[in-house]
């Protein structure tokens, strides 16, 4: 098992390298100059060479993939000139490791605005998935119970429906009708814990999370329902009841149990994926998290705080697989044992 | 109308030596493929979600040439039926409905709404299609050959697959946009026979197809996989093996039919999630621009009419959801028909 | 400019002191706190209400003149000016303070101008104007020769042309400058600055305040940041700023639909909150319910488009001749929102400039266009029929592409066939490309201060612009050639105001007969605000936007 | 009508003359097994064939039975070459096709055929019936297109399906039929060899019989050497004059079926015949006696070391884990792998293969003994042991 | 034959009916028999013949689902069926217990089996979970495995196919049921482990007196191991009597079918095998009259056209009133002895 999780961590490690690499190369190749976007409207052919050089930019491809590979190690300065460092050392901004670079838009390392926002997309991230997993399985396995009947329907039916919406149209709604027409719910306003305490967080958070939690609830209700039938269906759920275990043990304990596993794989990977900000929601719900980051960083094509976005999240996803593997491993006695 | 497998068993097949059953004329069976069809048909909710579609692909068809001849006017403006002091609500009930315009105007610059949603369909659509069809070719193209192949050519594409999958969608999508669409506008519009890119409609059209199949095929490659992998253990290739069978034989005339059923049920669930997704890039920004009507950029104008012109919140709303409903119900009412096993 | 709108200026009531007051900056984020980089009219509006002070400043007044008449602030007077505006000299006064206490000195100011002369680190402000006027050579790149405090290059250079004696501080010029004082006034650039806290571009959101308020806590990009009372300011040095609430909360990212909901709603802490965004048309059904929180005022803002002269078919003056005939400014202003948002713009000018006059070339066309005549000019239009072009615009909100497919429409129906290619995230990097392959594109501009002289030149003196990667603001690549560089150089010289607003008017009149723009609106602002706002007010003195430095808050 | 069927079906026998078209020599299969460490490297070797010998002859029947994952399926596969064996030779008239390249093997393909278990994996469900049995013939280009329909439909008529279904789908066919297919599709490139894997376990009882009837006039007329692989006893022992019994990879007993059902030598033969129920119990009452086996089969990862069966063998001496028997022919056509030998109950005290192995009763090696014989050959020797002697004896 | 006091268990005319889209199959027709404490039933048919519908029933497996279920099932004085689902509930795995068919797949894979066999305690019993877990290690004791204090905390899928089989046999006896149904307990399994089985089913009934089910295909099985036995076609029972008589003296051509039709391995090799032709037949539209008429060789011995008009009684034959059978033929007996017993055990005819 131990070999096993380190096999998959150094797989995960050159997958993140592989990856950072594509992520280069692709923005590399993009027809757009970021350097014109880091001086700003008003800015001169020399201008432009001054910020691409202090950015990094005039490097090639690999060079400045080198540096960035480096800082993640050991750190960076920008601009990286010996001489400012003697005439004007305090205008020099180090970025500590590991660092992922540092927006001269945003005037701040890319690792302090990952430390500022990522709180809150993980805030969103938390509540929604507790909403969705909740709602969607229990959801899931009542219309599975009722199969056929007009609940089982309407509960497919209605996760469709909802489905069919793009976030932002939910979340549009919920934030105009709920929030501020009918005044149910206060403004979405993100608090942290350490300010409004758990409630204070939680109900800020109550909206957004709604509103991603319809989305990919709509997915786990027939995902949960699906499964659920067909264990309900297996030969053991079979011997269940051949022992005279009633009928709530049954459908929780044997049947949604094995049912779980690939609810639990799925979910893993949503919620990694939902780590990384929920652009879409935490645009409409204006609330300042990763999501919200990329696209700020996106119109000034800030592609310091693009990059070390895509990479920080890419190795979400790369640990969420290996947690969701482990997990697999731990849940299934079938893999663990074998 | 379906003809029970059971019934067949007992009597239609002639018992061994009893001579007497001598029927004259050919005897045709029915495939798998058509019992599928048979179930499906005896499906209402799918019948009913199928002619949907159908309407909305006749809609996503029609539309360009009733535009063409006049019929549909998406990008005309009526703005003289339009009430400017109140930022440009039309006059009349119902977001100003009237024979010529059945659906009312849009408001601002007086579109008739009729026109536009059914020329949004021929967009929207277009890019589900198409973005489905790269995502499928790709994923069965690359299930098939790491299923079959395992080995060193399995892990590949299973790494692939991860790579693939470890890149943030939808940041991807908002960092490529720009730069993408610039490239196939400038460079690749100049390749022959790809000048229609120079269009931006067909440019960002693409993109979006480009991100869609990009991140979308490594489920379909996955579950093909997964269906290969299976397939590949059945006993019917080992026969086929050994009665000399070349590869290409077993790839396309074993293998192949055989994973239809799931590939054509993925495809169909597909669609609707990629008619989603267009709608959800639109409002980032991503994709087909306005004015050109796609579902996305409709409902992105219209949800900020909610009070102000309610006729046009809601049409467009109905109308996505009911495209998206109707093909996701005849994917569920494919899946069932394909796999009789979640019929009992 | 000034009040010409239903209500005007607001409500005019006296506030009292106390409350926590809001502004809304809307999704479109502060990207400067740093006072030589901001150029954007509601940051240095807001900063100057706030927390930053300069040696002069405008009044909070309603009045075109005195709105934009500068007064003194950290400075004792004016300024005085010597060898017919050559040479300005200001005194700052003794007795202010930064937020730390430490005393506002000479030192500061100069310091702070040679902070614009960093080209590498202190981007994005009007430093281009010091570069024009103070009288420092310029180096073979096109940028002084003085490389501003971090790098010290040429550093006797900038010592020379900005000098401290005591408290007096003297700005040396090249050429004459005789607004010198409105552009400190309006502008954040020659605000003083503190070397020992200076970390270049670290600084973008360090605020190092002057005025009443101090910034609680950090700036936070797309959040915003807390403002809370500074104990250092003494309010008998300042006549300008009221300071009534106790703290100011700047709000980022919110959309104006929700901004205005919540005001339409009046619950919450909206009620306290005042913003710079403009109310979208889908909420003018509603105004009705809105009462005493609606203004409404005609900002000092022009918005027009700009045909490429580097594009093969507006190569051809026929070609563009058509295109102003053809563009219909009603459609455009219907589909944005109608009269009540726009009003029909004849120059690019704002009527609010003095000097301003009708741009004869385009004074005399209906508002809807002639199609007539645009045909006929089409007619001679070098270019294969029917006309292809293209036209980029900013898009990216639902009401722009309204407005651009409604200029669409009116220019096809002249004969054009027009592709529009809104572009959100990269319109100016690609419009800015002298290469750029469009045929026209939209611009807006405002003054910088009241005179044409900070419209015409940033727009379209080539000399100032146009470089081989970039042209500047001078979008549609117009090169007025030596007849305009003399004529602009000749208003620059002008040293009475007066007489160069004619010339400027002459530059203006020049520019119409070369279409090297159409003019389409001026935008109306209308705005509502939070109904326990008191003292709002939409003041010329603030580019009509509401004024800071005398809203309060009820409780 | 009864009669005819009963003559037509008679049991195929032994033919000791006829030629081998078949001999299998020594083969071995082994599967690698992966390690889940860091590096997958190969830790083990599922042996699960390992060392088969046996011979068949032109027309006649072997049968191969054992219990499950003793490797009979293996042995089968490896046979029609599906597995490329890790050792040993397999001479199919002759010719070793144990290494013989994939290229090479298209020819064998057509001699060589196979009958699958389970019906209902062993039909592609999306081709027709015309289509699979039609294949081989497509597939070796051996008739014109247009004939291959007649021909199908005159093999369809072979094994007792209505020609005319020849466009029908294997799911509208029930077990029994399917199975038929399948051997109507072996049957389409007249193979002289057929290895059957358990044709007729899948099938219900009432069809059982239909299958291997059908078999039998299959073999009557086509001649056809079969490999007829089963767990099932009495199938075996009613199909096949010769019967192999395997046990964790290798033979442990090989006979006619008479000797092999009435004699059986070794203690696992005797215990696996005794475990059959059998339907004549009936007139008796209760449960035969039986030998009874305790615990399960090792794997085949771990085999025990000398003779496989030791761990579970009553008779298991200290030789018996230290060396391990050889295939010892002990009749005219009789091979048996045991140390001990016997008819039930008459088993040996002492080992019978010291002399032949080269070893002392305790299973050490005694300096400058030699075993005396080719161990794995396949075939029969015209003399062998004769253990009420211990004298080599021939016919 | 049973005691007095009437038998354990008592089916009479169950139905069990499944409405499909296609219609209703008919999975169990009228169905009886009885058992006594202490005896085994076998049941034989082919796949499909209703033998697991009909357990279930007893089970009470059926409720929840659309089937229809009718008839009496009595069991030590209850009627089953008239039980409420909690009463039944309460019953099952406690009187009446079930060992499956496939005991992989029939046990949870993700609990371990000492779990499984003590929740089938806990549920029926009201004692702490260490005492549930004391019986479950007597009880895999008893069924033979071995070391059981080291296996009871391992998964099904470690265990090996007897082993497994062997602790479903435990799950089904840990409350030491009146009646145990076992569904082809030993088809997965190889001939050796079978007779493990069996020994051991054998055994534990001689232990606990109980009723047994045997649901099997294989007629060797019901030989050794069944005092009745109950053949089954298309649903209904179609001979039924002590297992000694009918496997002797069978009297319907549906059993000399399945007597014929496999080989046996002490018999005579030249003994044929005489297949029943053709399939079974649909549930859904069974055949008219004798549902085994349109297989049935012997058709033409019956005067008109009985057998594919009338369904014949299930009717005591020659052999005594316990024998019954379900057929039109007059004297089957004679033609066994002629003409079927010649054919596939003509060993036999001398001893008969
Ligand atoms: N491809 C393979 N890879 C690894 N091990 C294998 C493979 N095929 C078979 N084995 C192993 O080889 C052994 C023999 O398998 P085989 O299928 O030949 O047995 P069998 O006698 O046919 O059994 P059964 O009666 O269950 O069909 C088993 O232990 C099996 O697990
Ligand atoms: N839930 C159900 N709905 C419809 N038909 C069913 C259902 N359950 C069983 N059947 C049908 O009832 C018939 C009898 O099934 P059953 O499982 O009792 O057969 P069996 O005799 O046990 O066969 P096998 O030997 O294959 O186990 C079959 O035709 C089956 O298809
Ligand atoms: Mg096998
Ligand atoms: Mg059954």
């Amino acid at each position: 098992m131990v070999a096993y999780i380190i096999r998959r961590l150094i797989a995960g490690v050159v997958l993140l390298v592989v990856m950072s690499i594509v992520t280069f190369a692709l923005f590399f190749a993009s027809p757009i100059d970021p350097a014109q976007f880091a001086c700003g409207k008003n800015c001169s052919p020399a201008m432009k060479a001054q910020t691409a050089a202090s950015m990094g930019y005039d490097d090639n491809f690999f060079a400045q993939w080198g540096k960035f590979a480096k800082g993640v190690f050991v750190g960076r300065d920008f601009p990286d000139d010996p001489k400012l460092k003697i005439t004007a050392p305090e205008t020099i901004a180090h970025c500590a490791a590991p660092c992922l670079g540092y927006s001269k838009e945003r005037t701040s390392t890319v690792t302090d605005l990952i430390k500022q926002t990522m709180p809150v997309s993980l805030s969103i991230a938390v509540v929604a998935f507790a909403f969705w997993i909740i709602g969607g399985v229990l959801l899931g396995v009542i219309a599975a119970l009722k199969r056929g009947t007009l609940i089982d329907r309407g509960l497919v039916g209605l996760s469709l429906v909802l489905y069919a919406f793009p976030t932002f149209f939910i979340g549009l709604l919920l934030l105009k009708f709920v929030a501020i027409q009918w005044n149910w719910v206060p403004v979405p306003e993100y608090t942290p814990i350490a300010e409004g305490g758990i409630t204070g967080w939680l109900s800020s958070l109550l909206l957004p999370a709604i509103t991603l939690a319809v989305f990919f609830m709509a997915g786990y209700v027939r995902m949960t329902r699906a499964f659920v039938l067909e264990s309900l269906s297996e030969d053991y759920v079979r011997t269940a009841r051949a022992k005279g275990l009633p009928k709530r043990t049954v459908t929780f304990k044997h049947a949604l149990r094995a049912a779980l596993t690939p609810i639990v794989t799925m979910a893993g990977l949503d919620f990694a994926g939902l780590m990384g900000g929920a652009i879409i929601t935490e645009s409409v719900f204006n609330y300042p998290g990763l999501g919200k980051l990329a696209v700020a960083a996106n119109t000034d094509f800030d592609l310091p705080t693009l990059v070390g976005l895509v990479i920080l999240l890419a190795s979400f996803v790369i640990i969420a697989n290996i947690i969701v593997d482990v997990l697999y491993a731990v849940i299934d006695p079938r893999v663990r044992l074998s | 109308m379906t003809i029970p497998a059971s019934e067949m068993e007992g009597h239609a097949v002639p018992p061994l030596g009893e001579s007497e059953e001598g029927v004259a004329g050919k005897v045709a069976g029915r495939s798998p493929t058509q019992l599928a069809m048979a179930r499906f048909r005896a499906d209402k909710l799918s019948m009913i979600s199928f002619y949907v579609s159908c309407f909305v692909v006749f809609a996503a068809v029609a539309s360009p040439i009733l535009v063409k001849i006049g019929v549909f006017d998406p990008d005309g403006l009526n703005q003289d039926k339009l009430n400017t002091d109140l930022g440009g609500i039309p006059h009349g009930a119902f977001g100003g409905v009237s024979w010529s315009h059945p659906l009312g105007l849009t408001p601002g610059n007086g579109e008739d709404l009729l026109s536009r949603l059914s020329f949004s369909m021929t967009y929207s659509l277009g890019i589900a299609l198409t973005g489905t069809l790269i995502t499928v070719l790709i994923g069965v193209v690359l299930g098939i050959i790491s299923g079959f192949s395992g080995g060193f050519v399995d892990a590949t594409v299973g790494r692939f697959i991860d790579l693939t999958l470890s890149f943030p969608q939808t940041m991807m999508l908002l960092a490529l946009a720009a730069p993408t669409v610039l490239l196939i506008r400038k460079d690749v519009s100049e390749l022959p026979l790809l000048g229609f890119l120079e269009n931006p409609d067909l440019a960002n059209g693409l993109f979006v197809v480009i991100i869609l199949s990009a991140f979308g095929w490594p489920p379909v490659a996955r579950v093909v996989r997964g269906q290969v992998l299976s397939i590949r253990e059945r006993e019917f290739i080992e026969a086929a093996k050994l009665i000399g069978a070349s590869r290409k034989r077993l790839y396309f005339k074993e293998v192949l039919p055989n994973v239809w059923a799931p590939i054509l049920v993925y495809t169909t669930l597909l669609i609707p999630a990629y008619i989603s997704a267009e709608a959800a890039f639109s409002f980032l920004g991503v994709g087909i621009k306005p004015p050109t009507p796609t579902l996305g950029n409709i409902l992105r104008d219209s949800v900020s009419w909610t009070t102000a012109d309610p006729t046009y919140f809601f049409l467009p709303g109905i109308v996505l959801a009911l495209t998206v409903v109707a093909f996701n119900l005849v994917g569920d009412g494919a899946r069932d028909a394909l796999d009789p096993k979640t019929h009992r | 400019g000034g009040s010409d709108g239903d209500n005007g200026g607001g409500s005019k009531s006296e506030g009292t002191a106390g409350g926590n007051a809001i502004f809304y900056n809307g999704v479109r984020n502060t990207e400067h706190w740093d006072p030589q980089r901001m150029y954007i009219g509601r940051d240095l509006n807001n900063s100057g209400r706030l927390f930053y002070r300069s040696l002069v400043a405008y009044p909070a007044s309603n009045d075109p003149v005195k709105g934009t008449t500068p007064i003194p602030d950290l400075a004792t007077d004016t300024g005085t000016s010597e060898e017919a505006g050559k040479v300005w000299k200001f005194t700052v006064r003794d007795d202010v303070k930064w937020e730390d206490g430490k005393a506002i000195t000479c030192e500061d100011f100069a310091y702070g101008a040679s902070r614009n002369f960093a080209t590498d680190v202190i981007i994005g402000g009007p430093a281009n104007y010091l570069f024009t006027y103070l009288d420092i050579p310029t180096g073979k790149d096109g940028l002084p020769e003085y490389k501003g405090p971090f790098k010290k290059t040429g550093q006797d250079l900038f010592d020379k042309a900005v000098s401290c004696d005591g408290n007096t501080i003297t700005y040396k010029m090249k050429k004459p400058w005789p607004d010198f004082p409105q552009s400190i006034a309006s502008l954040r650039y020659l605000d003083p600055y503190r070397a020992d806290l200076d970390k270049g571009d670290a600084s973008n959101f360090q605020i190092i305040s002057n005025g009443p308020y101090k910034l609680d806590g950090k700036w936070t990009e797309g959040t915003g940041g807390k403002f809370v009372r500074n104990t250092n300011w003494d309010a008998k040095t300042d006549t300008i700023r009221k300071a009534l609430p106790d703290t100011w909360q700047f709000k980022e990212g919110d959309t104006e639909e929700t901004i205005y909901e919540q005001f339409l709603a009046k619950t919450g802490d909206a009620n306290f909150g005042v913003t710079e965004r403009r109310m979208p048309p889908t909420f003018y059904s509603r105004i009705a319910e809105a009462g005493k929180l609606y203004t409404k005022v005609e900002s000092p803002f022009v918005d027009y488009v700009l045909p490429n002269f580097n594009s093969p078919v507006f190569k051809d003056i026929k070609c563009r001749e058509a295109l102003k005939f053809a563009t219909d400014k009603t459609a455009w202003i219907n589909a944005g929102g109608g009269e009540r948002a726009f009003t029909p713009a004849y120059s690019a000018v704002n009527p609010s400039v003095p000097g301003y006059e009708k741009n004869a070339a385009f004074g005399d066309i209906p508002d809807n266009g002639d199609i007539e005549q645009a045909k006929a000019a089409l007619a001679e239009c070098s270019a294969p029929k029917p006309v292809k072009i293209k036209f980029t615009y900013s898009g990216g909100t639902p009401t722009s592409d309204k407005q651009a497919s409604a200029l669409k429409a009116a220019w096809d129906k002249a004969g054009f066939k027009t592709e529009l290619d809104p572009l959100a995230d990269t319109y100016y990097s690609v419009i800015q490309k002298p290469d750029a392959d469009f045929d026209v594109t939209w611009g807006g501009w405002g003054a910088d201060w009241p005179s044409i002289g900070t419209v015409i030149p940033p727009l379209f003196d080539s000399r100032i612009n146009i470089t081989p990667s970039s042209n500047g603001n001078d979008y549609g690549n117009y090169k007025g050639g030596p007849e305009v560089d003399a004529m602009i150089d000749a208003a620059y010289a002008e040293t009475d105001l007066t007489k160069a607003a004619s010339l400027w008017a002459g530059v203006d009149a020049k520019l119409g007969e070369d279409v090297a723009y159409i003019p389409l609106e001026i935008t109306i602002f209308n705005f509502l605000h939070g109904s326990k706002i008191t003292g709002y007010s939409n003041n010329v003195s603030t580019n009509g936007y509401a004024d800071l430095a005398t809203i309060g808050v009820t409780k | 009508m009864e009669e005819l069927v009963a003559e037509a079906h008679a049991p195929s026998q032994l033919n000791p003359d006829a030629a081998p078209i078949l001999e299998v020599e020594n083969l071995q299969m082994y599967f690698p097994v992966r390690s889940h460490g860091l590096v997958r490297r190969v830790v083990g070797q599922v042996q699960a064939v390992d060392g088969v010998s046996f011979q068949l002859g032109a027309g006649s029947s072997l049968g191969l039975v054992g219990e499950s994952g003793c490797g009979k399926s293996t042995t089968g596969r490896a046979i029609t070459r599906l597995y490329e064996p890790t050792g040993g030779a397999i001479r199919f008239e002759g010719k070793d096709i144990a290494r013989i390249s994939p290229k090479n093997l298209k020819p064998i393909r057509r001699d060589i055929q196979m009958i699958f278990q389970d019906p209902y994996t062993s039909l592609n469900p999306r081709h027709t019936v015309g289509t699979i049995v039609g294949a081989p013939l497509e597939i070796h280009n051996l008739v014109p297109k247009d004939k291959v329909l007649p021909r199908v439909q005159e093999i369809l008529e072979v094994v007792g399906l209505n020609p005319e279904h020849y466009n029908r789908y294997p799911h509208e066919f029930s077990g029994g039929q399917r199975q038929r297919i399948g051997i109507a599709r072996a049957l389409m490139l007249q193979p002289k060899l057929l290895v059957a894997d358990e044709p007729v376990s899948a099938l219900d009882v009432s069809i059982q019989a239909q299958v291997v009837n059908l078999l039998q006039d299959v073999q009557k007329e086509f001649g056809i050497a079969f490999l007829f692989i089963a767990h099932d006893l009495a199938i075996v022992r009613h199909f096949c004059p010769e019967i192999a019994v395997m046990y964790l990879g290798k033979i442990v007993e090989i006979a006619d079926r008479e000797t092999l059902y009435s004699r059986p030598h070794h203690p696992y033969t005797q215990a696996l015949l005794s475990a059959v129920p059998d339907v004549r119990q009936a007139a008796v009452g209760g449960r035969r006696e039986r030998i009874r086996l305790t615990g399960d089969v090792p794997s085949p990862i771990n085999p025990p070391s000398g003779c496989r069966f030791r761990t579970r063998c009553s008779l298991a001496k200290e030789i018996c884990a230290k060396v391990e028997p050889p295939l010892l022919q002990v009749g005219a056509r009789h091979k048996v792998a045991c140390h001990f030998p016997g008819e039930l109950g008459h088993a040996p005290q002492t080992p019978v293969t010291t002399g032949i192995c080269g070893v002392d009763a305790q299973g050490n090696t005694v300096a400058g003994q030699t075993a005396d014989i080719q161990l794995n050959a396949p075939g029969y020797d015209t003399t062998w042991l004769d253990l009420a002697t211990g004298q080599r004896t021939g016919a | 034959m049973h005691s007095n006091d009437g038998p354990y268990l008592s089916v009479e005319d169950l139905v069990v009916h499944f409405p499909t889209a296609d219609g209703i199959v008919k999975a169990t027709d009228g169905l009886s028999f009885t058992l006594g404490r202490g005896k085994t039933i076998g049941v034989v048919g082919e796949s499909g013949s209703g033998k697991s519908v009909s357990s279930s029933a007893i089970l009470g497996l059926h409720r929840g689902s659309s089937a229809q279920v009718s008839g009496r099932i009595v069991l030590g004085g209850t009627d089953l069926l008239m039980l409420s689902d909690e009463e039944m509930r309460l019953r099952r795995g406690k009187e009446v217990s079930m060992i499956f068919q496939d005991p992989l797949s029939a046990m949870h894979p993700y609990y371990t089996v000492g779990n499984q066999i003590a929740e089938a305690y806990l549920v029926h019993n009201d004692v702490s979970k260490k005492a549930a877990r004391a019986r479950t290690l007597e009880m895999l004791e008893r069924v033979g495995i071995p070391q059981p204090d080291r296996r009871i905390d391992d998964y099904p899928h470690q265990f090996s196919g007897g082993m497994r089989q062997r602790a479903m046999i435990a799950m089904g006896l840990i409350n030491d049921p009146g009646l145990i149904i076992a569904d082809e307990p030993t088809t997965a399994l190889d001939v050796t482990v079978q007779a493990q089985i069996l020994d051991l089913l054998q055994d534990l009934q001689r232990e606990f007196n109980s009723a047994i089910i045997i649901i099997t295909h294989d007629l060797g099985v019901v030989a050794e191991m069944a005092d009745d036995v109950l053949v089954m076609y298309a649903g209904r029972a179609v001979e039924y009597g002590p297992t000694k008589d009918v496997l002797t003296h069978p009297q319907m051509p549906y059993t000399w079918g399945l007597l014929s039709s496999v080989p046996d391995v002490q018999g005579d090799t030249n003994a044929a095998l005489i297949p029943i032709p053709g399939n079974p037949p649909s549930l859904l539209n069974p055949p008219t009259g004798c549902a085994f008429h349109p297989r049935c060789v012997h058709r033409s011995k019956v005067p008109a056209d009985l057998c594919t008009t009338t369904l014949p009684e299930l009717l005591p034959g020659s052999q005594g009133p316990g024998h019954t059978k379900r057929c039109h033929l007059a004297d089957p007996d004679e033609l066994y002895r002629t003409e079927i017993l010649p054919e596939i055990m003509p060993d036999l005819i001398v001893e008969d």
